[in-house]
């Protein structure tokens, strides 16, 4: 799914295979954060998926298209008619230590990941309602039951054959099977080092592309990757090095950047990015992330969707990502992003198009009939901010354009840290709020699932019987029926924005780093991990 | 005697947000090899700048040496520079000040102290100065020196710090031995050691001391001539007996007579009305004039030259002129004149 | 030239005695007497006035640019500055001018055909930079002044109370600020900006907190001295009561070390707000303080500098002349210091 | 004499600071003494040996430690209702040693004056406290004019007199000055102590006289007291205590004097003072012993019996 | 001396439990969740998250389990990285801090005091107002802005110095001298006024008139005088420099323990908040008591009774 961004990327991925012999494999790269873990069962973060992902491998992994291809899975698996029973035969693989992948070894790591002793935020998330049995699980868990690991949807046939059986059929199954979350674990390894596992390099194993040779563990600032000589596709790794450090200021990255070095550095904040542009160095791509304005429904005014409309139609996007954010993000009259999903070659937006555009005049209309309706001249709207790092000029002019296009309306801002926010969040404890969202994977369904009555992640009071019977069709029946399930969630989308306004749509996030124009091959994800550095090679200059 | 010292109409003033005060007008005296020389006065009489004048050690910013001359051993002390000053300081001409409690720095240890000017000036080596320390310190009566050589000022009482100091001031011999107001600040049973000390040094090394006091036992006690002054002039100058027995100037009479006498009980003291002159504003005639009882109108107008009593004794007051009534001086001052010793002295 | 004198000048003088008490420098009291020591220390005048006039400045800027200060014109964002009349001196950075990457000098204004002036540029919402640096002023000041007077408050009556009564009082009262400022100072921060709603009053109740622990030191060691003073202890043999030794005696001549100890805390006001500014912590849009206003300029310093250099020569301006007045006055309230 | 009305009794007055501490000071080791109406008591000693501390204690100003204060028959310390607390402080009052710390430089000298007057309420209205002011700046021989200056316009000795027109704004009976006159110049000292001389005849005050200047003591003083650290070590009346010291500390004090007669200086002898010189056995009791008919002398039994034959003789 | 030190240390302990104690209660009321994947994890999910750190019991439970816990020198694990105990990431992160601090409260007092005495030497001259300046601006430029500009200009501009990471003593000149900065401004201003103060003391008079020379009076007389009310200002600045300069370790990339103090606070990582927040107030009243015994050095007349003035 990676597309979008500039020419050099594109052209990156045509060379991939003219790597000089002569120069050698290595680059070195910066990261905003520290890795916070390497354990694939806690992992929860992209910094975390990101160099699991690239030193493990699932049954599935991303190609460098994105698309998720058989990787530890020898082949597709074999699927029941329900297309809830998928069986697995793993390829001939070793860990680092010479052991072989198992069916075992998914077995283990898959319930410790749902283990409750085991606490892990992405297991139970990943799992919970389709793998079969994790929801009970961790219901049991949380209600201090007893509870059977064995009764999760996972079993190893023998050591070759892994048989995992969903709750209910998953149109997205293969990308949940790439999800690190889902990657195995060597339970000798494991158990032997006890607490010190994944406490740093030498109490990881390893079975993707790369090995960790050094990490002094979670707060270590720099680590490096070496090529996994034992990777089963060995033959198509190049780079033999990769050192990372952790720079958190991006300016001071592009700093780093500019004296040469470091060959990469991590996304640049939206600042930064206008002085490259044109630049060969910097190289963008739009994510697969989304940004709304969450409109809480416990709010009288909120709840009616005069206002709602009103609101989402009131502030110009266009303005707002050319030269506010001026880096590439583009204006979101959509819900499910752009160049994220299509079928057969069709993108998931060509048939719902633009919902909610900026229309001023519209605006001022469904605001004059909401606020006859509320029998009110004027808001008073509280506004939580957003938590990206541009937030607050985008809060502001957010702020400007709403109380300046809809007379009678004050926007009271409350910018608070992330931790705060999403506290807020939970409590909804807010009126407006920014908020974003990007996909764990591949399926329009990441993000029309948010909605649905009393989901985990509505938290603003949206409920419309229509869209939930959509969305449950479109997660049981229509699972197995692409087609279907594509017009399904369509039809939820327009429903959301253009009946409800549920959401007001603001814009899709662009990235952008800068990169050293000779490396080649960098392939970055919109979901799970970042970036793989598999296909990666230097070109001599 | 020869004169080691000699100043020469000095005048200072001092330079202040409100205007310029004229702290010394005209001051003149000389000072003798190995006499005392003892100046009282009133406070702001300009004591303390005159001694800070020879020493140089006016405050730079705003104090001016508007004329005069300060001749020391030849030298005119107001011509030197920084340099061949510090040369004199400490050697030639040293100080003690009046509060012993703060004029010792009180992380240094006193053997340094006392050390300093040693090696500075007379470039003894650090075993020589030592040695040397210790026998000054014994010479100003500290027993055990060698302890107290390593100890720091607050390990001393207020008495032995001023020891310290005088063997500081002592410690390159100078001629010239300024101590301003050395005893003030001390308990009447130690400032008779003290005096008793200086006395015994001035025998020794036979330097000249100024002495400065407010305290009229004192002068009596250490000095062989006394200056009086007032308003930043000296009035009256003369020898001991001289100006306690045969005072001349008004001021001098108030000054000895506010003094009770052991014997006098119920009489009133005699007190000098008023308040001493601002030398912001330095008054025309006599400073002394506007408190003075028996002032005449010529003390309003015009400032009196010295007049000569003896040849040691000076008095600025226009009393003195021929054609001035004979006045009776108070009462105080009348018996001591009956006390003057043989005036053949 | 003796004989000269008349003889009648040898008569007695009449003085007036009751004269003689008289004080004839005119009647100064300590503020007037203040004043003039104040007015000798050229490096305080000069402050003295560039601080007026920047204070004027905050609350008379917003107002003659003519421009709202969170007018957003977003055509119109981040253009250089340009003054009527300057924009033709090329050496002054009013011209209106940017040098893009390649080096070449282009206009903006003309590009986007612009036909404002915006003295000091606009940012990136294209908001007037001079109205907002005015209005960032003034709010600046206005928390530095809240702060200080709260500090003032709280750490005079803290110190007063703990100095004057000393003994246990003292100790306990002692012993709490120096678990006050055992505690990280960044924690009791935060936690008010968290637990407050985010705002100016928010931010000046979460800098002082423990901000006043300075002050309240400073006013017990002097209390400390003061209450030792004759005239203390000749008011209590008067049989005055505490609070009112304390009120008539202490406070009055505490006065100085106060006022010069407020004239520091301004500045070090603003510099922790700006600090807060830069953990994310600061005010909310559009509202702006120095602090937040180098804080987003320093983001964009290499494209667009003018957007931080403005904010960051003021602030320094302040800072600096507030520390050079508040010398200034110590050297002259200061007793100690007096000549 | 002894039919004379007693003001002040102090009985066994002790004063320790820091008690307990390792700092322990003990200002006031048990003294007694009793001060008549209407007479000046001096009270000399060298620095540091407790007289401020005792007066301060004296005027409630420390809580002592031990001891009683009887003034007017009535204990000073212990408590006190607020009424019989400001009857207390307008009976005694203090004159202070610095002129400079004395006055409050932030308030106007007929502020500092009217202090008393405006606690106690001892005027109707503003016009008759002032007029309270003008009178007193008048009984201490300043003007009406200074009324409204602030204290640093003015002398030392002008200070010193607006220090007594405060105390004597409440009209005391008795005041105790601590070294009133030791910061001021020869030439000012004398107004002050005329002035309080003046008023002592007028106003019929007692007067607790600290000083260590011992001839304007024993010009002043009817008695002396010699306090020799914390302890009172001898009393008598003034001239008895020139002219015939017993104690070897007082001796010792009378010697070192300086007097401006250069003639008697040359020929001053000074005596040396040795506490060793009693070496009082650990059983021997040491108290106040009147030797003579009031003259009191602290001393052992022994010492008291050579004291009675060296006066006989 | 003996009996003193274990009354200070007595009296450490007691005020250290306070701040502990009441940073806790703090901790317990600031807002927000620890957990960053909180909007992704069902009601169930939760409470098996905070069971998992302890955060499902009462209050005064935790209180005493987490006080129980310190005392054997377990401070917990930390939320944002997966089982790290934090005792061990404090360590570890306390060393550049440190040294950085260190080094910078080194030149800087160096520098600050130099500047502080030619200031209170040439009072109310052009060298008085230039070194005022200077200190002046130190305090005035916001920090993240000189240590910008420092990186940019030094290191990419000139190349002269690395410009960022810990890898080396090279790598600690830039950040060292961002960072000294501040010190460098506290010291001069300080060091002028004692300065001041101490030059017009009788003592100094006595030295000019022993005949010592400016030279002399400045810095043998006059500099441990006016040191000794310094030095209390000092102690806490080292702390505060010492527990890390947040911009500082994030503009230059530095595994300090400022930085990680406050993403900590932004993540509500309450262990790590907790311990680093110990850790503070250890070495703050640790260095407490150093000034204290420092001034007994410096100034002998405290020296034996060994108490404050
Ligand atoms: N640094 C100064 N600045 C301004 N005026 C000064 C300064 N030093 C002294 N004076 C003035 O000079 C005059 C004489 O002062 P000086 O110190 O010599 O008096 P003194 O006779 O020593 O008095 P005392 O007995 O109090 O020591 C006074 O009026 C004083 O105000
Ligand atoms: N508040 C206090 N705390 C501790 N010690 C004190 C206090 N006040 C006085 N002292 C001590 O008590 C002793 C007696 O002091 P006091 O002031 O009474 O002496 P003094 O005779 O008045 O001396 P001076 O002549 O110097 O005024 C001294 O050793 C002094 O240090
Ligand atoms: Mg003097
Ligand atoms: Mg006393």
């Amino acid at each position: 799914a990676c597309s979008g961004g500039n020419e050099g990327a594109d052209n990156s991925k045509e060379e991939e295979n003219n790597a000089a012999s002569d120069v050698p494999q290595e680059f070195k790269m910066l990261d905003s954060s520290e890795i916070p873990t390497m354990d694939t069962v806690l992992a929860e973060g992209s910094t975390s998926f990101t160099y699991i992902g690239n030193v493990g491998e699932g049954l599935y992994r991303l190609d460098k298209d994105g698309k998720p291809v058989p990787a530890m899975s020898d082949g597709e698996p074999k699927v029941n008619d329900d297309k809830t029973v998928f069986t697995f035969t793993l390829r001939d693989a070793k860990w680092s230590n010479g052991d072989p992948v198992t069916a075992q070894d998914f077995v283990f790591a898959w319930q410790r990941a749902i283990d409750p002793k085991t606490a892990s935020p992405y297991g139970p998330y990943m799992m919970g309602g389709k793998i079969k049995g994790a929801a009970e699980i961790t219901q049991a868990g949380a209600d201090k039951k007893e509870y059977d690991l064995n009764t999760l949807g996972v079993k190893a046939i023998d050591d070759k054959t892994l048989e995992v059986t969903l709750e209910k059929p998953v149109v997205y199954w293969e990308d949940l099977f790439a999800f690190p979350t889902f990657y195995p674990q060597n339970q000798k390894f494991v158990e032997e080092k006890g607490e010190a596992f994944a406490s740093n390099a030498e109490n990881l194993l390893y079975n993707g592309p790369f090995k960790m040779t050094k990490w002094e563990g979670t707060d270590a600032q720099e680590w490096v990757l070496e090529k996994n000589p034992d990777y089963w596709d060995a033959e198509n790794v190049k780079m033999e090095k990769i050192t990372v450090n952790v720079v958190k200021d991006s300016g001071s990255a592009v700093n780093a950047f500019e004296a040469g070095e470091t060959d990469m550095t991590g996304l640049l904040s939206s600042d930064l990015v206008p002085q490259y542009e044109g630049d060969e160095r910097m190289m963008s791509w739009l994510d697969a992330s989304v940004f709304w304005l969450k409109m809480n429904q416990k709010n009288e005014a909120l709840a009616n969707v005069n206002i709602r409309k009103a609101i989402a139609m009131a502030f110009n996007k266009e303005d707002l990502a050319t030269s506010i954010l001026s880096n590439g993000s583009v204006p979101a009259n959509y819900m499910v992003p752009k160049e994220f999903v299509n079928l057969d070659g069709k993108d998931f937006r060509e048939a719902n198009g633009d919902m909610l555009v900026y229309n001023v005049e519209e605006a001022k209309k469904h605001w004059e009939a909401g606020l006859k309706e509320l029998g009110k001249t004027e808001l008073t709207i509280r506004y939580l901010g957003g938590d990206t790092e541009a937030s607050k000029k985008i809060d502001a002019y957010m702020k400007n354009q709403l109380e300046t296009n809809l007379e009678g309306l004050t926007v009271e801002l409350e910018s608070v840290p992330f931790a705060v926010r999403l506290e807020r969040d939970n409590a909804m404890d807010y009126d407006l709020q920014m908020a974003g969202w990007g996909p764990d994977y591949g399926n329009a369904i990441s993000f029309a699932d948010l909605w649905v009555t009393n989901g985990g992640s509505n938290r603003m009071g949206y409920t419309n019987e229509k869209y939930d019977e959509l969305i449950k069709k479109a997660q049981g029946e229509l699972a197995t029926k692409p087609k279907e399930n594509f017009e399904a969630l369509q039809e939820a989308e327009r429903i959301l924005l253009e009946e409800d306004a549920g959401i007001a749509p603001v814009y899709q996030r662009a990235s952008n780093i800068l990169i050293n124009p000779n490396l080649k091959g960098l392939v970055e994800y919109q979901y799970g991990p970042d970036y793989s550095f598999k296909w990666m090679t230097m070109q001599g200059e | 005697m020869s004169n080691i010292l000699e100043v020469k109409d000095l005048n200072i003033s001092f330079h202040t947000f409100a205007g310029e005060v004229q702290a010394i007008r005209g001051v003149n005296f000389d000072l003798k090899k190995g006499e005392t020389l003892a100046i009282v006065g009133e406070s702001g009489s300009g004591k303390s700048v005159t001694t800070k004048a020879i020493m140089r050690l006016l405050p730079p910013g705003n104090s001016e040496i508007k004329s005069g001359e300060i001749l020391f051993d030849g030298k005119d002390l107001t011509k030197l520079n920084d340099r061949q000053m510090q040369k004199i300081r400490g050697k030639d001409i040293s100080m003690i000040f009046q509060d012993p409690m703060t004029s010792l720095n009180p992380t240094m240890t006193v053997g340094k102290q006392i050390m300093e000017p040693l090696i500075k000036h007379q470039k003894l080596s650090k075993a020589e100065a030592q040695e040397r320390v210790i026998e000054l310190l014994k010479l100003v009566g500290i027993a055990n020196p060698e302890a107290r050589f390593k100890q720091y000022p607050h390990q001393f009482s207020g008495g032995m710090r001023q020891r310290v100091v005088i063997a500081i001031a002592l410690a390159c011999n100078p001629k010239v031995l300024i101590a301003d107001e050395p005893t003030t600040a001390l308990d009447v049973t130690i400032q008779a050691q003290i005096l008793e000390l200086m006395k015994d040094l001035q025998e020794k090394i036979d330097t000249s001391i100024i002495f400065i006091t407010h305290d009229l036992g004192v002068v009596a006690n250490v000095a062989d001539r006394v200056a009086v002054m007032y308003g930043g002039k000296i009035v009256e100058i003369g020898t001991v007996d001289e100006v306690f027995y045969n005072p001349q100037h008004p001021y001098t009479w108030g000054l000895i007579s506010s003094m009770p006498s052991l014997d006098a009980k119920d009489e009133d003291l005699y007190a000098i009305p008023g308040t001493p002159p601002n030398l912001l504003y330095p008054p025309k005639g006599d400073a002394f004039a506007p408190r003075n009882e028996y002032a005449m109108k010529i003390d309003l107008e015009q400032q009196p030259p010295m007049f000569k009593v003896s040849d040691s004794h000076y008095a600025a007051t226009w009393l003195l002129h021929p054609d001035a009534p004979k006045v009776e001086p108070p009462a105080a001052v009348k018996k001591r004149m009956k006390k003057l010793p043989g005036s053949n002295k | 030239m003796e004989r000269k004198i008349p003889k009648e000048l040898f008569g007695q003088a009449i003085i007036d005695s009751s004269k003689s008490e008289e004080i004839n420098k005119p009647s100064l009291n300590f503020w007037q007497d203040a004043w003039l020591r104040v007015r000798k220390n050229k490096g305080a005048i000069v402050s003295l006035i560039i601080a007026a006039l920047v204070i004027i400045m905050a609350f008379v800027g917003p107002v003659i640019s003519g421009k709202e200060f969170d007018t957003q014109k977003v055509s119109h964002n981040n253009l250089p500055p340009r003054i009527q009349g300057l924009e033709n001196i090329s050496w002054l950075p009013f011209d209106g001018v940017k040098v893009n990457k390649a080096g070449k000098e282009f206009s903006p204004y003309e590009q986007r055909k612009v036909e404002e002036y915006y003295w000091f540029g606009t940012d990136a919402l294209g908001r007037d930079i001079f109205t907002r640096v005015w209005k960032g002023t003034q709010i600046s000041l206005l928390i530095a002044l809240l702060a200080a007077l709260i500090d003032m408050v709280i750490g005079v009556i803290y110190g007063a109370v703990s100095g004057y009564f000393g003994g246990r009082i003292d100790n306990i009262m002692q012993r709490i600020t120096e678990i006050l400022i055992g505690i990280p100072y960044l924690i009791v921060v935060i936690l008010m900006i968290l637990l407050l709603k985010p705002g100016i009053a928010s931010i000046v109740i979460a800098m002082t907190i423990t901000g006043w622990v300075g002050m309240s030191r400073v006013v017990r060691a002097q209390v400390l001295k003061l209450k030792e003073q004759e005239y203390v202890l000749a008011s209590r043999t008067l049989g005055n009561s505490h609070l009112k030794i304390i009120g008539k005696h202490l406070l009055p001549n505490l006065a100085g070390v106060i006022i010069i100890n407020t004239m520091f805390t301004i500045p070090s006001a603003i510099f922790n707000e700006a600090f807060l500014s830069f953990i994310g912590l600061g005010l909310q849009d559009p509202l702006a303080s120095l602090g937040t206003l180098i804080d987003e300029g320093f983001k964009v310093l290499r494209l667009h500098p003018y957007q931080m250099i403005i904010p960051a020569i003021v602030i320094s301006t302040i800072m600096i002349t507030f520390n050079l007045l508040a010398d200034g006055l110590r050297d002259a309230l200061d007793p100690k210091m007096r000549d | 004499m002894e039919n004379r009305e007693k003001l002040l009794e102090i009985k066994n007055l002790k004063q320790y600071f820091n008690l307990g501490k390792p700092n322990q000071v003990k200002a006031i080791d048990g003294v007694s003494f009793d001060i008549y109406k209407g007479e000046t008591l001096g009270l000399v000693g060298e620095s540091g040996c407790g007289k401020s501390t005792t007066g301060r204690t004296i005027i409630r100003l420390y809580d002592a430690t031990d001891g009683e204060v009887i003034f007017k028959g009535e204990n000073v310390h212990g408590r006190k209702s607020k009424k019989e607390l400001m009857k207390f402080n307008r009976s005694m009052q203090m004159i202070f040693q610095d002129p400079y710390a004395s006055l409050n430089p932030r308030m106007k000298v007929a502020d500092v004056i009217a202090e008393g007057i405006d606690i106690h309420g001892l005027a109707k209205s503003k016009s008759e406290r002032m007029e309270r002011v003008h009178e007193l700046l008048e009984t201490v021989g300043l003007t009406k004019e200074h009324a409204n200056r602030y204290p640093h316009e003015f002398s030392g000795g002008q200070r010193q007199r607006i220090g007594i027109a405060r105390a004597l704004a409440v009209q005391p009976e008795f005041i105790i000055a601590d070294e009133p006159i030791s910061a001021l110049d020869v030439s000012i000292q004398a107004q002050v102590v005329n002035l309080m001389k003046k008023l002592q005849r007028e106003k019929g005050l007692t007067y607790l006289f600290i000083a260590h200047d011992l001839s304007m003591v024993k010009y002043i003083s009817d008695r002396i007291g010699v306090m020799y650290f914390g302890k009172l070590v001898e009393l008598a009346p003034a001239d008895e205590l020139y002219n015939n010291p017993l104690h070897p500390y007082t001796k010792s004090l009378l010697s070192a004097i300086p007097l401006p007669d250069p003639e008697f200086e040359r020929t001053r002898r000074r005596i040396t003072y040795d506490p060793a010189v009693h070496n009082y056995a650990d059983n021997e009791e040491v108290t106040m012993r009147e030797v003579k008919p009031g003259h009191f002398v602290y001393c052992s039994e022994q010492e008291f019996q050579q004291y009675k034959a060296k006066n006989k003789s | 001396m003996g009996r003193y030190l274990v009354q200070r240390v007595f009296y450490m302990v007691i005020t250290l439990f306070l701040i502990t104690s009441l940073t806790f209660f703090l901790m317990k009321i600031i807002p927000g969740t620890p957990f960053a994947s909180a909007n992704k994890l069902s009601p169930a999910q939760m409470e098996i998250m905070k069971a998992k750190y302890g955060l499902d019991e009462p209050v005064p439970v935790q209180y005493a389990k987490y006080i129980g816990n310190v005392v054997t020198g377990d401070f917990g694990i930390s939320f944002q990285f997966s089982n790290r105990p934090v005792s061990e990431l404090i360590v570890k992160r306390m060393g550049p801090s440190a040294q950085l601090g260190f080094q910078a409260m080194f030149i800087g007092t160096i520098i600050g005091i130099f500047l502080g005495v030619i200031a209170a030497l040439r009072q109310n001259t052009w060298v008085d107002y230039g070194a005022t300046f200077l200190a002046v601006l130190g305090k005035a430029v916001p920090s993240f802005v000189f240590a910008g500009l420092l990186q940019y200009f030094v290191g990419v501009k000139l190349g002269l110095l690395p410009v960022l990471f810990w890898k080396g003593f090279e790598y600690t000149i830039l950040p060292t001298i961002a960072l000294a900065i501040f010190p460098i401004a506290i010291t001069a201003r300080f060091m002028r006024t004692e300065m001041i103060d101490v030059l017009s003391s009788d003592y100094i008079t006595l030295a000019k008139a022993k005949g010592a020379s400016y030279f002399e009076i400045a810095f043998k007389h006059a500099l441990r005088n006016a040191l000794i009310p310094v030095i209390t200002v000092l102690g806490p600045l080292f702390v505060s420099l010492m527990t890390g300069s947040l911009v500082i370790e994030k503009i230059f990339a530095i595994p300090g323990i400022g930085e990680q103090f406050v993403t900590s606070i932004t993540l509500n990582d309450y262990p790590v908040i907790m311990g680093t927040t110990i850790l503070y107030a250890a070495l703050f009243v640790v260095i407490i008591l150093i000034v204290d015994i420092l001034y007994g050095i410096i100034d002998p007349r405290i020296r034996v009774s060994g108490g404050k003035k």
